[in-house]
């Protein structure tokens, strides 16, 4: 093992435990490792927003182009649109930003009317209308799922007041949203629990491990 | 009665920290290996790659960071095992930073693995014609809408600034409608997105390895199709990782399938914790059980 | 110069908006160059959106260390690593004329030429008894020294002789920090939250209401059903043995997956009428600033 | 048979080379006899950019697994191959699984499809190249098609196993001309829906600024808010208000501070205290604000104190410590979380129902939704914490938009229960025989994007 990989454990370990003496209480340590993990992950977001997308989309085809590529002089538009972007943190210039976010955000909106309503309502939508059958199986499978998707939808109709039908409809509405979430909350804990496992297994295996070959 | 009662529902919280310690700790150290069989949405998804033909390319988005690594990581690496194995070619790529170094030590760890004798076990694995990890894009959406355009537009250069256009792969599968299926590896949010914008839109199945946070909300893909399979969290991870037989080819058991005892365990615990807490606040009368505020 | 501010960036935002609305029902290839573009710039604007949070977190700590606001030891500890990664990783490679050693020497020199420079100023506001008004001087010498030191004394040696790669490449010591720092500390903390929902299980989760009464015995059966203990516990129902593992897997694929098909449907109804907004210049929180 | 990688590899790639080195010699009289594929056509591709040409052909064979099919292109009197590889007969897909260029209801429906867009040229490196890189070798680039090209096309058919099958037949499908398209006739049913899903929520904006008092239903978590605050002046504790980790552009951030507005007039007519401790610098200014505003409005602007709506830290669980230290000490009697929350959720609420507040959370965060349901007294659910903010604020923008996917809703209600049921009368009447002239699945088959 070398040297670096054996100083990286050992600072890894030290480091897993600063952020679990947390469970202590709120304390010096812990705050220690909270801002060293700040500050890492701020330089590595950007060494990799550098490297991963402004050098290898923007710089590099403007400034290294391919041997036999002509420069991208377009890439241009979209640096100084950029270098607005940046300059949100000069009170005086920072209304230049809004031409970027303007074009950024409204793209974002402009696609996404279409695609979501393709990709997923539409989909979502017409793999609701099955037929109750033929076999019983299918009819009720079919019938839960209808349920339970038109009484959600009726709970979250803000139209009409939840009294009588429409109460009791919504009444459903809300069982099947408490099972689902029932769902998420058992499957949140197995999350949870994984992330605590694979921190012990680091321990156990990695650290522990390199002490005893 | 009442004064058990009052010291279980007021136990101190480092007496309960410390039993869920016991419960991870022990199983892993002397595990009981109980046996489990693999749901239909995680064999949906095995089946699907392993119906691919050899030559035939997996997309695959390493949309997650360190926090999940129990989760995601221990399927990328059965995943890559599933596809090398079966002479499928992989583009890997990321949308989330911290998924950059990640996926690619992923891609890494499994196309150079060697056995116990030191032999690789993929000698003929070549980067840039039989894999490659074209690294992070911000932009979510936007990257997967380029990438159903043009891989080399979208990433000119990889990773570790190797220009895209020169790799043989890319001579061949120009869009994400060349490749034969996407799998995405995620903790957040864009395997959402990966149906909307590259999966409807060309054609292409998709599956999903998510961590558990976000899998009871992924059911509706499932039943629709959207998703061909879904390995939720690192329970499913073990399925796969037993559906693949990653045994067998890493030689000891993986991480994911030895961590399951203890998930067993802390679940048992948390279950009996909230039964037994439950049982206690009704017998005593739901109103009053609300804890006084001390003036 | 209203009209600059205000006006034409929603009118950019409309034009933009319904320009790629629209491209989406033309398969022709302008339609397709159209969002080629858009996406190839929306990739670089994000980028530098994200480089402008790193920015503006790395005001907030400095503003923080130069006023000596409380705990702003902290900050300069998160400034410090900051720096550490940024020299470790950041500096071009194979690319530039330049070597990447020579570079680090380079950039880790002028920072301490820097620190050296408002360490000069600096002496004379300290005689002058002035300190406390050129405070900020004085920690920014510091910094600028702190940082230039580092980068000739630990990174650019480590990077010398203990690491083979380069800049963010496999075996670098930018990929040693993410393995090693990054990766311990950002799992560490969200394992902690197994500890607190065993906690909470015992004091607060409780069946205060039918509705959470159905969602707690709903998640009790997913979180046995879904580990390899469901397979083994079962119950006699009419006759057949039913595991927990088969209840939840119905729990999961049917009522569940209705009800969030619901939940969906609603979600997305609200996000394309947010774009809707957004393109016809009704939502314009995301421009932000008053004027 | 383990092949090393390489091999195969080399071996998929030579196919198309070999079939287009047996297209020169003519094809043997018997290779007719086991004929497999018949009634090849090409066509345009519809509603594409004018860059593919559709191959269709019917094919019978007892034994798919081991039958390949590649197109070949005619260029300059030239047979090329149309793709890299040939394709094994069971995974081309066929006419059925293209509604959008065949119909819901194409008269051969199991004849297969196989997408022209390019043709291969056996492309040798230059001797320039090679001076450079004298490791390169000859290989196969593709060429795309362009709008508006003629191209003539054959189909070849192979046996055998991957990389070592035999041509058996060359069938010939004619010509076709590649035709861009403006617009995409297979999305019409999206544009429409989006268009008329524009005109609605545009609309509702219209006349919510008319009239801004546009019904929407009691939200019953509003009037709980005003009981707790009740029951916190009854026991002389203080308020508590929390408006997520999200900055000011999440619309869940923005519904808080809305809701914050209303508790804090309640608060000021009340006479007690309301600690909003922030997350986010400008949440923190703009809470202030309100709060300041609500105490002015009902006239007790002497009340107000700045200190009580501060910043703690931007740090997600230094901040989680931070607001439960303030849970543990002051005791507030009611606390309310409302916004986006992340993993800390389960923290908060836990924190707050130990010391015995009365608890109301609201969020749109579906996975933190469960933990405070279990943990709080009342909780706004999703789009309910919207609802709340429109109800409250009367905002036309806020309102309007939540009437419009009101209709929206609306339309998925109408639409599931009639799409089930004619999906099922169809299934029934098949099932017993009857024959009937009419498609009972046109609703979905109209509402399927084909794009």
């Amino acid at each position: 093992m070398s040297v670096a990989t054996l100083l990286g454990i050992w600072i890894a370990a030290a480091l897993t435990f600063m952020i679990f003496s947390f469970l202590y209480k709120d304390n010096p340590v812990y705050k220690l490792g909270e801002h060293i993990f700040l500050g890492i992950s701020l330089g590595y977001g950007w060494c990799i927003y550098y490297w991963n997308d402004i050098f290898s989309n923007a710089i590099a085809p403007l400034v290294y182009p391919e041997e036999g590529d002509a420069r991208n002089w377009i890439l241009i538009i979209p640096i100084v649109l950029g270098a607005f972007i940046l300059l949100r943190v000069i009170p005086r210039f920072a209304w230049l930003s809004r031409y970027s976010f303007a074009l950024l955000i409204a793209g974002y909106a402009g696609l996404a009317v279409p695609n979501e309503i393709a990709g997923r309502f539409l989909p979502q939508l017409v793999a609701t209308m099955a037929p109750f059958g033929p076999t019983w199986v299918h009819a009720v499978t079919q019938l839960v799922l209808l349920v339970g998707v038109f009484c959600t939808v009726v709970f979250f109709f803000f139209s009409l007041e939840h009294r009588g039908a429409v109460g009791q409809i919504g009444r459903v509405g809300v069982v099947f949203i408490m099972v689902a979430f029932g769902a998420a909350f058992g499957y949140t804990v197995m999350a949870r629990v994984s992330l605590l496992i694979g921190r012990f297994q680091f321990l156990l295996y990695d650290w522990i491990g390199s002490m005893t070959g | 009665m009442d004064r058990l009662a009052s010291i279980i529902l007021n136990l101190d919280r480092r007496i309960i920290y410390f039993i869920v310690f016991l419960c991870v700790l022990i199983p892993l150290l002397h595990p009981l290996q109980l046996p489990f069989t693999p749901t239909q949405e995680v064999r949906d998804a095995f089946n699907d790659i392993e119906a691919l033909e050899p030559g035939n390319v997996v997309m695959i988005s390493c949309d997650f960071g360190p926090s999940t690594i129990p989760e995601n990581y221990t399927m990328l690496q059965a995943l890559l095992h599933q596809c090398f194995r079966k002479d499928l070619r992989v583009i890997a790529l990321t949308l989330v930073p911290a998924g950059a170094a990640l996926g690619s030590r992923g891609l890494r760890e499994a196309a150079e693995f060697e056995d116990t004798q030191g032999n690789r076990l993929y000698p003929d694995l070549e980067y840039g014609r039989d894999y490659v990890y074209l690294g992070y894009k911000p932009g979510g959406t936007a990257v997967m809408l380029s990438i159903g355009q043009s891989f080399t537009d979208a990433f000119p250069r990889d990773h570790e600034n190797r220009v895209t256009s020169d790799l043989p792969i890319f001579k061949e599968i120009t869009a994400l409608a060349d490749c034969s299926y996407i799998f995405d590896v995620a903790s957040v949010g864009y395997p959402e997105y990966w149906v909307s914008y590259a999966s409807e839109r060309e054609n292409v199945p998709l599956s999903v390895n998510c961590t558990a946070v976000s899998a009871a909300q992924y059911y509706p893909y499932y039943a629709s199709r959207q998703f061909r399979g879904l390995v939720g969290g690192m329970k499913g991870a073990a399925e796969y990782e037993d559906l693949v037989g990653m045994e067998a080819i890493i030689g000891r058991i993986p991480d994911a399938t030895k961590g399951m005892d203890a998930q067993s365990a802390v679940h048992l615990f948390i279950v009996l914790a909230i039964i037994i807490a439950n049982i206690l606040y009704i017998r005593q009368g739901r109103q009053e059980q609300r804890p006084e505020v001390i003036s | 110069m209203q009209f600059f501010k205000r006006q034409l960036p929603i009118l950019l935002a409309f034009c933009v908006g319904l320009v790629l609305w629209a491209q989406y029902y033309s398969p022709s290839s302008l339609a397709q160059n159209l969002q080629q573009s858009f996406t190839a710039w929306a990739i670089i604007l994000t980028g530098a959106a994200l480089i402008l949070g790193i920015l503006s977190a790395i005001h907030h700590h400095w503003s923080k260390v130069s006023t000596q606001k409380p705990g702003y030891g902290y900050s300069l500890i998160t400034l410090f690593c900051f720096s550490f990664v940024v020299l470790a990783g950041w500096f071009p490679s194979e690319p530039i004329a330049f070597g990447l050693l020579s570079r680090q020497y380079f950039i880790s020199a002028v920072f301490v030429i820097l620190g050296i420079i408002l360490t000069v100023r600096y002496i004379p506001s300290v005689k002058a008894n002035r300190a406390s008004a050129n405070h900020a001087l004085g920690i920014m010498a510091a910094l600028f020294g702190v940082v230039g030191i580092t980068g000739l004394v630990v990174v650019v040696p480590l990077q010398r002789y203990l690491f083979t790669g380069l800049t963010i490449k496999e075996n670098s010591l930018f990929d040693w920090v993410f393995q090693n720092m990054f990766v311990p500390l950002d799992a560490t903390m969200f394992s902690l939250l197994a500890f607190y929902i065993a906690s909470a299980a015992f004091r607060a989760f409780r069946a205060r209401s039918f509705e959470a009464t159905a969602l707690l015995i709903s998640g009790c059966i997913v979180m046995i059903g879904r580990v390899p203990l469901g397979e083994q516990l079962s119950f006699a129902i009419a006759g057949t043995d039913i595991s927990f593992a088969s209840v939840a897997s119905w729990i999961l694929n049917n009522p569940n997956a209705a009800a969030q098909r619901g939940i969906l449907l609603g979600v997305l109804l609200s996000m394309v009428a947010i774009s809707l907004r957004i393109i016809f210049g009704i939502e314009r929180t995301y421009m932000g600033g008053a004027d | 048979m383990a092949l090393p990688r390489s091999v195969c590899v080399r071996l998929c790639l030579a196919i198309p080379l070999v079939l287009a080195l047996l297209t020169v010699s003519s094809l043997p009289a018997t290779a007719q006899a086991d004929l497999i594929a018949s009634d090849a056509l090409l066509i345009d591709r519809p509603n594409d950019d004018g860059t593919a040409l559709l191959l269709t052909f019917a094919a019978e064979t007892e034994t798919p697994e081991s039958t390949f099919v590649s197109p070949e292109v005619l260029v300059e009197g030239e047979w090329l191959p149309g793709s890299y590889r040939a394709r094994k007969l069971v995974t081309v897909p066929s006419q059925a699984d293209f509604p959008e260029y065949f119909g819901w209801y194409p008269t051969t429906p199991d004849h297969y499809v196989l997408t022209v867009d390019r043709y291969m040229t056996w492309v040798e490196p230059t001797a320039e190249e090679l001076q450079d890189d004298p490791t390169l070798t000859a290989s196969w680039e593709p060429a795309a098609f362009e709008p508006g090209e003629t191209h003539e096309v054959r189909l070849v058919v192979g046996m055998g196993t991957d990389g070592q099958e035999r041509v058996v037949q060359r069938l010939e499908a004619g010509s076709a001309t590649t035709h861009e398209e403006w617009f995409n006739r297979a999305a019409a049913n999206n544009l429409v829906l989006c268009a008329l899903f524009a005109i609605i929520i545009m609309g509702f904006i219209l006349a919510a600024r008319r009239n801004p008092n546009l019904f929407i239903r009691r939200i019953q978590g509003l009037e709980a808010v005003d009981e707790a605050i009740g029951r916190a002046t009854e026991m002389g504790k203080p308020i508590l208000h929390l408006n997520g980790l999200d900055p000011l552009s999440t619309l869940s951030t923005i519904a808080a501070v809305n809701i914050l507005g209303r508790i804090a007039r309640r608060v000021a007519n009340y006479d007690s205290t309301l600690l909003v401790p922030c997350f986010d610098p400008v949440v923190m200014t703009v809470s202030q604000e309100v709060v300041k505003n609500a105490y002015i409005e009902a006239g007790r602007p002497d009340a107000y104190r700045e200190d009580n709506i501060y910043f703690l830290t931007d740090q997600q669980f230094s901040y989680v410590a931070s607001v439960c230290g303030i849970m543990v000490r002051q005791r507030p009697a009611a606390n309310f979380m409302l916004g986006y929350f992340y993993a800390e959720s389960l923290v908060l609420a836990e924190t707050g129902y130990t010391t015995g507040a009365i608890q109301i959370a609201g969020t749109d965060a579906l996975a933190q939704l469960p933990f405070f349901i279990t943990t709080c007294d009342y909780t706004l659910i999703g789009e309910e914490l919207y609802a709340a903010s429109a109800y409250l604020s009367r905002e036309p923008m806020l309102l309007g938009s939540l009437k419009g996917q009101d209709v929206g809703k609306a339309f998925v209600m109408v639409m599931v229960i009639v799409g089930s049921i004619l999906a099922t009368v169809g299934v029934y009447l098949a099932q017993a025989g009857v024959e009937s002239q009419i498609d009972w699945v046109w609703l979905s088959h109209m509402l399927t994007p084909l794009t």
